[in-house]
C-alpha cells in the first residue's frame, strides 16, 4: 500500500550492507550532533532528544523490515526515521520550525515521521505509540497482509500503562509486531535498576506470554540477528515478539539535563563500545580500506550540513491558515 | 420507514457501513455474544463473524490505541465504550494521539476513528458509570462529537461519523436506547454540525441535545398551556456547532435558555452562553440567561437523588416559567 | 489508627476459626442472593455485582489481616466488606438508597466501603483500586507501622494499565501489599482464555519481580493458608506478594446477564465444588453438628432477613444537600 | 521579603510544609537529583531524603493513585507530574476516584491530595506538551484548581493547596517560573477562590489568570497610553471562583473580557460569560463579549506559530482597543 525504501536484504552481501548500515549510523549520529550544536547555540526552540549512542539499535532492527511494514517511534525519533530511509532536509527543516518541514514546523523533534516510509509517528507521550503499534498490526492481519509493525520503546516506556494493554492484545490476538525495547539504561534519571525488580528487561515479556531475547544494542549484528528472528517469526505467524537491546545514550536526556544521576565514568565506559566504531572495525577487519569508510562519514557530514543549510533556507511556515489544518478534509493516503 | 429503537438505529448505521465497507469493524469489551452491556451490538457477530465484531480485554487505553493504529493503517474502526465514562482510561490516547495526529502532522495522516458508547445518568449506575463529560471532548481541537436525540438521527449521524476522516466522539444516552421512532434505512448520512429546531417558539430559544430534547420538548407542551411559548433547538452535534442557527433564534426571541444533562459549571452551556454574547445576537438580548443543568456534584446513586441531579420536565418546566415569567413582564 | 473488627487469629483453634469463616461465608451468601431477588423483584436501582461462589477467597484473605491493616476492593464487593466485619444493614440500606446506608444513598452497590474497618474503597472502575492500595501501603511504610494492604483484583483488572503501573510501584518500593486476584474465569464475558495468552495468571507477576502463587479458591483452607503465608512475609519486609485464587461466579456478571458466554453444564460444575460446603464438610468430619451449622446458616438468614427490613424502613436521603456534601469540610478521620 | 523566582516560590512552599508537618511528601518522575523538568524541587532530596521527595517510574496513573492511596492513610501527598499534560494518563484516577471519593462514600473519607505541574505553551514543547486544561478540572466536581501568576501567590495558595483536605489540581505556567517577586516566607496561607484586582479601571473588566495576567497588564498599559482604562481581574484560583468580584466589577465597567491562553473553544470563558449573563450584572452589560484565548488548534511547535497561537500583549492590546473602539463609541 506504501511506496517504500525499505529494501529487502537477499541481494546485498554482509560486506555491502554493513556499509550501508555503517552509512546510516554516520548519518544519524552526525544529524543528531549537528541538532545538539544547534541547541548549544541557541538557534533551535523547543527541546530535542538526541539518538548519539544508540545507532545499531534502529538501523539494525529496521534493517529487517519489508517493503509494506510500518514502526512506530518515540520521543527519540531521529534515528529511527533515518535509517527508514527519512529525508534529513525535511527532518532537518521540522527542528528549525520551517515550513519545508515534515509537519511544515508544526510539530518540531517529537513529530517527525515520516509516513509514506511506513513511519506511523514520533510520540512526545512515553509508551502511546505501543498500542498504536498493536492497531496497525491488527489491521494488517484483518486484510490477511503480510507486513508487520516494529514498535520502539525506551526502558522507562515498560512501565507505562500503555506498553501493559498493547503487549497483552499483541498476545492474545497473535498480531504481526515485534516490540524493539530501547533499553538506555535510563528514563530521564531514572535509572533502570531502581525502576524496575527484574534483572532483565525482556523477563517482562513472560508474564504476556510473548517470547523475547535480550541483546547487545552497541553491536550492530547482534541486534540484525535478534531482529531477523523475531521478524522472520512474525511473519511466519506465530505472534509477537519483544527484543530487548543493551544499549546507552550518550547525551542527556534532552537539551536541559546535568547528568546529576549518573558518572563520567559510566559515560565513558560506553563509549568505549561505540557502535560506529564496532561496524568500522568489522568492515576494516574484512578488508575495507579506512579511507572509504572516513569518505562514508564524510559524505554524510555533508549530506547533513547540506540538510542543515536546506533549512536554514526555508521560509517560516505562515500562523494564518492554523485553524483550517486541525481537522482532516479528506481521508489521507495510509500507510 | 421502519419504526426502530434507537439502539437498533446505532445496529443499523453500523451493520450498514460494515457490509457495504470492508475496512470498517468493531471492538469493544462484551460487544460479541453479549451483545454490549446495553444490547446494542447484539446478534452483529453472527453476522460479520469474531474478527469484525471484536471482543477485547478490559483494557481501554489499549483498544483506543489500537484503533487509532488499525485507522493508521487505513481501516475503519469504531471502538465501543462500555461506558462512556471509561474514555478517562483511554484520554491520552484519545486527546493527545487522535486528535492531534492530523495537525501535528502536518496533515501527512489522519485518524478515521469513531468512539461510541452509552453516557449520562438515569439507570442508577452511579458516579462512575452516569457521567455527561462532552464538554471536555468540545474543548478538544481535532475532535468531533455528536450526540443524537432520535432514532433516525443516530442512524444517519453514526453513518456521517464512520464516514469521517477525523474522530468522532459519538455519544448516546443510556434512557435513549429504548426510545422509538421511524428510520430511513438509506445510505444517506445526515452531515455533522446542523441544529434543527424542533419546535417554533417566540418568547425564548431553549438550546439543548441528547436526552435533554425530549425534556425540553415536554416542558414546552407544558408550558404552551400557560401561554408560553417557546422555540427548542437540537444541536445533534456539538462540533462542529449550528452556532448560527442559534443566532438567529435567539434574534427572533430575545431570550436564552440552555438547558444540558452535564454539570452545569463548566458545561458546554458556557461555550454556547460566550457565542451569542459575542453575537450579533447581543443586542436582541432582552432577559439574563437561564441554564438549565445537572446539579455541580457526581451523579448520585440513590432514586431520588439521582432524580434530583438531572433535569427533569418539571425542573426544566418551572424553571423556564419562572424565568419567562419574571423577564417577559418585565421587558 | 483505626477501629478495626479484625480478631487477631492464634486465639481461635481450627474449629472455632472455621466455624467464624462458615457464618461469615453464609452471611455473605445470604446477603447477595437477597440483593438478586430484591433485583429480579425490580426493587433495587441501578446494578449490582454478586460475589455468590467467591465467598471463600474474600474469608479466607480477609482471616489474615491484623488491626491496622487495609483492603481496596472492586465492583463486586459485598463480600469484602462483609468478611472484614461490616455492617450488613448499612449495606443493605445503602443498596436499596436510603439515608441510613454507608453512603447515604450516594454511592450505591459499587461504592459501599467501611472506612472505619479498613475498606478504603469498593469501585465502580476496573483495577482502579490497585494503584491506591499501593498507595496506601506506601503511607504505611513511610510511616514505618507494620500494617499491609490486601487488594482485591479480578481476572479482568489485569489486563488494565492500572494494574501494571501498581504492580510495579509495589515491587520497586518493597511495599507491604498483597493482590488478590479473584480468578473467576470471566471479566464480564471475556473469558481468561482468550484475554490471556498465559495459562495460569499468576506468571503474569514474574514480569515485576513479585513472588506469586495459584490456589484453589474454592477451598477455604487453602486460600487461608496461602494468603497467611503472603501476608507474613509481607510483614517481614519481603516486600509485594501476589495469589490467584481460581474460583467462579455462579451467577451472571451484573444484573443483565444472559450467560451466552458460557454453558449451564459449566456452571453446574463448579457448583458441585461449593466453598460453603466445602467447609461444612470439614467441620461435620471433625465432629460438629450439622444442626449447629443449620443453626449458624439460619441466624445469618435472619441477620439478612432483619438488615433487610431495617433498609426498608429507613428514610431516602434528602437530595437538598447534595451540593455541599461535594467538598470535604475539612480532613476526614483515616484508616 | 525576600525576592524570588516563582520556581523557588513554590518550592519554599512544600518546603516549608514538608519541615513543619512530617505527613506531607512529594513524588514524581525525575524530582530528585535531577531537581525536576524544571528545576522546581531542586536540593529538596538533600534536603528531606530520597523517601519523601521520591523519583517515581514513568508511570503517571499509578503515581496518582498512590497519592490519593497515601492520602486515604492520612498522608498529605504532593504529586508533581512532569508536564501538566500527561494528567491524561491519569484522568481516571484524578477524575474517578480523587474528585468522587468523598462525595462517593458518604463522606467516610477525604483525598488531601495536589497534584502539581507546568501548563502552557511558549517553549517549544509542541502540542503534548504545552496544553492547558483547566477547563476540564473545572468542569469536574470535587477538585479544586489554582493557577497563581506571581511569586507570592504560588507561595500562599500552595500552602493553601496542602492543607486543603480535598483534591486540588496546582497548575504553575511553564514561562513564570522565572518571573520574580517579593514573597512573604511566613506559614499564612492565601484562602482559595478569592481574586485580585490588579488594576483599576472604567471601561471594561478583563478577566484572566495565570500567565496571562502580566500580558493583560502590559496590554492594559498600552491601552492607557491611548486613553483606554481599563480593569484586570486575576482569578488566582478558578475552583472556587470569585464570581463575587467579577460580577461587581463588571456592574461598574459594563464590559466584560476574558483572556486566557487555553483554546477558546469551551474554555473557561465561557463558564465566566454565563456566569456573569446569569447575575445581576447582565442589566449593566453594554457591549457584547469579547474573549482574547488560544487559537482553536492543538499547539504547534514553531516559533511564529506557537506565538501566533497564544495571546500575545500585542494581540490583547489590539483585540482590546478594536472593541473599546467599537462598543464604548457606540454606546
Ligand atoms: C506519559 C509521559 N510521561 C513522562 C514524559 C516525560 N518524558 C519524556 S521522555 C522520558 C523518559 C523516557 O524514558 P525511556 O522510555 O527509557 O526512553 P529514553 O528517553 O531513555 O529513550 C520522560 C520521563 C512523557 N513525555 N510522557
Ligand atoms: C475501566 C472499566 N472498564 C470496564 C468496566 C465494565 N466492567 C465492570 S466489571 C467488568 C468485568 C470485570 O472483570 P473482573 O476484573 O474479572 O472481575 P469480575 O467481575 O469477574 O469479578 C467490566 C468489564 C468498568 N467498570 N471499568
Ligand atoms: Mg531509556
Ligand atoms: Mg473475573
Amino acid at each position: 500500500m506504501t511506496r517504500s525504501l525499505i529494501e529487502s536484504q537477499p541481494k546485498l552481501s554482509m560486506i555491502d550492507q554493513s556499509l550501508e548500515w555503517f552509512r546510516t549510523m554516520c548519518r544519524i549520529r552526525r544529524f543528531d550532533e549537528t541538532i545538539d550544536e544547534l541547541f548549544a547555540q541557541g538557534k533551535v526552540h523547543g527541546t530535542t532528544h538526541l539518538y548519539i549512542g544508540e545507532e545499531a539499535v534502529a538501523t539494525g532492527a529496521i534493517a529487517t523490515l519489508k517493503p509494506g511494514d510500518v514502526i512506530t517511534s518515540t520521543h527519540r525519533g531521529h534515528g529511527h526515521n533515518i535509517a527508514l530511509g527519512g529525508d534529513i532536509r525535511a527532518m532537518m527543516a521540522e527542528l528549525l520550525g520551517r515550513s519545508s518541514g515534515y509537519c511544515h514546523g508544526v510539530g518540531g523533534s517529537m513529530h517527525i515521521a515520516d509516513q509514506a516510509l511506513g513511519n506511523l509517528g514520533a510520540n512526545g507521550i512515553v509508551g502511546a505509540g505501543l498500542p498504536i503499534a498493536v492497531g496497525a498490526a491488527l489491521g494488517f492481519q484483518m486484510r490477511q497482509e503480510p507486513h508487520l509493525v516494529l514498535a520502539f520503546a525506551g526502558d522507562g516506556a515498560l512501565n507505562e500503562g500503555a506498553f501493559h494493554e498493547a503487549a497483552n492484545l499483541a498476545a492474545i490476538w497473535h498480531l504481526p509486531v515485534v516490540f524493539v525495547v530501547e533499553n538506555n539504561q535510563y528514563g530521564m534519571s531514572g535509572s533502570v535498576k531502581e525502576m524496575f525488580a527484574i534483572g532483565h528487561l525482556a523477563d517482562r515479556a513472560v508474564g504476556y506470554g510473548i517470547p523475547a531475547t535480550m541483546v547487545d544494542g552497541m553491536d550492530i549484528f547482534s541486534v540484525w540477528e535478534a531482529a531477523s528472528q523475531a521478524t522472520q517469526e512474525v511473519r511466519n505467524g506465530h505472534g509477537p515478539r519483544l527484543i530487548e537491546a543493551v544499549t546507552y545514550r550518550y547525551k542527556g536526556h534532552s537539551k536541559s539535563d546535568a547528568n546529576r544521576y549518573r558518572t563520567r565514568e559510566e559515560i565513558q565506559q560506553w563509549r568505549q563500545r561505540d557502535p560506529l566504531d564496532h561496524v568500522r572495525q568489522y568492515l576494516e577487519d574484512q578488508g575495507v580500506e579506512a579511507a572509504a569508510l572516513d569518505r562514508i562519514r564524510h559524505e554524510e557530514i555533508q549530506a547533513v550540513a547540506q540538510a542543515l543549510e536546506f533549512a536554514e533556507a526555508s521560509p517560516w511556515p505562515d500562523a494564518s491558515t492554523l485553524e483550517e489544518a486541525v481537522y482532516a478534509p479528506e481521508e489521507v493516503d495510509h500507510a | 420507514m421502519p419504526e426502530m429503537t434507537y439502539a437498533a438505529a446505532v445496529r443499523s448505521a453500523m451493520e450498514w457501513e460494515m457490509a457495504k465497507d470492508p475496512r470498517v469493524f468493531i471492538m469493544g469489551e462484551d460487544i460479541g455474544v453479549y451483545g454490549g452491556a446495553f444490547g446494542v451490538t447484539m446478534g452483529m457477530v453472527d453476522r460479520f463473524g469474531k474478527t469484525r465484531v471484536r471482543d477485547t480485554p478490559i483494557a481501554e487505553e489499549g483498544i483506543v490505541g489500537a484503533g487509532i493504529g488499525a485507522a493508521l493503517v487505513g481501516m475503519r474502526p469504531i471502538v465501543e465504550l462500555q461506558f462512556s465514562d471509561f474514555i478517562m482510561n483511554a484520554m491520552d490516547q484519545v486527546v493527545n494521539q487522535a486528535a492531534k495526529i492530523h495537525f501535528m502532522f502536518g496533515g501527512r495522516m489522519s485518524v478515521s476513528l469513531v468512539l461510541r458508547g452509552p453516557a449520562g445518568a438515569g439507570t442508577g449506575a452511579a458516579a462512575q458509570h452516569s457521567q455527561s463529560l462532552e464538554a471536555w471532548f468540545h474543548h478538544v481541537p481535532g475532535l468531533k462529537v455528536v450526540m443524537p436525540a432520535f432514532p433516525d438521527d443516530a442512524r444517519g449521524l453514526l453513518l456521517a461519523a464512520i464516514r469521517d476522516p477525523n474522530p468522532v466522539l459519538f455519544y448516546e444516552h443510556k434512557l435513549l436506547y429504548k426510545v422509538k421512532g421511524d428510520v430511513t434505512e438509506s445510505d444517506a448520512a445526515q452531515p455533522l454540525g446542523q441544529g434543527m429546531i424542533r419546535r417554533y417558539g417566540r418568547h425564548a430559544t431553549v438550546v439543548t441535545y441528547s436526552l435533554m430534547v425530549h425534556r425540553v420538548l415536554d416542558a414546552a407542551l407544558q408550558l404552551a398551556k400557560n401561554g408560553w411559548d417557546v422555540e427548542v433547538i437540537d444541536l445533534r452535534s456539538l462540533v462542529p456547532m449550528d452556532i448560527p442557527l442559534i443566532v438567529d433564534s435567539v434574534k427572533r426571541t430575545g431570550r436564552l435558555a440552555i438547558c444540558h444533562e452535564a454539570v452545569g459549571r463548566g458545561g458546554i452551556g458556557g461555550e454556547i452562553a460566550a457565542r451569542i454574547l459575542e453575537s450579533e445576537a447581543f443586542d436582541f438580548l432582552e432577559a439574563p440567561l437561564l441554564r438549565i443543568t445537572g446539579l455541580n456534584t457526581p451523579v448520585p446513586y440513590s432514586p431520588p437523588l439521582e432524580a434530583a441531579f438531572m433535569p427533569s420536565v418539571d425542573r426544566i418546566a418551572q424553571s423556564l416559567e419562572t424565568w419567562l415569567t419574571r423577564e417577559v413582564v418585565q421587558s
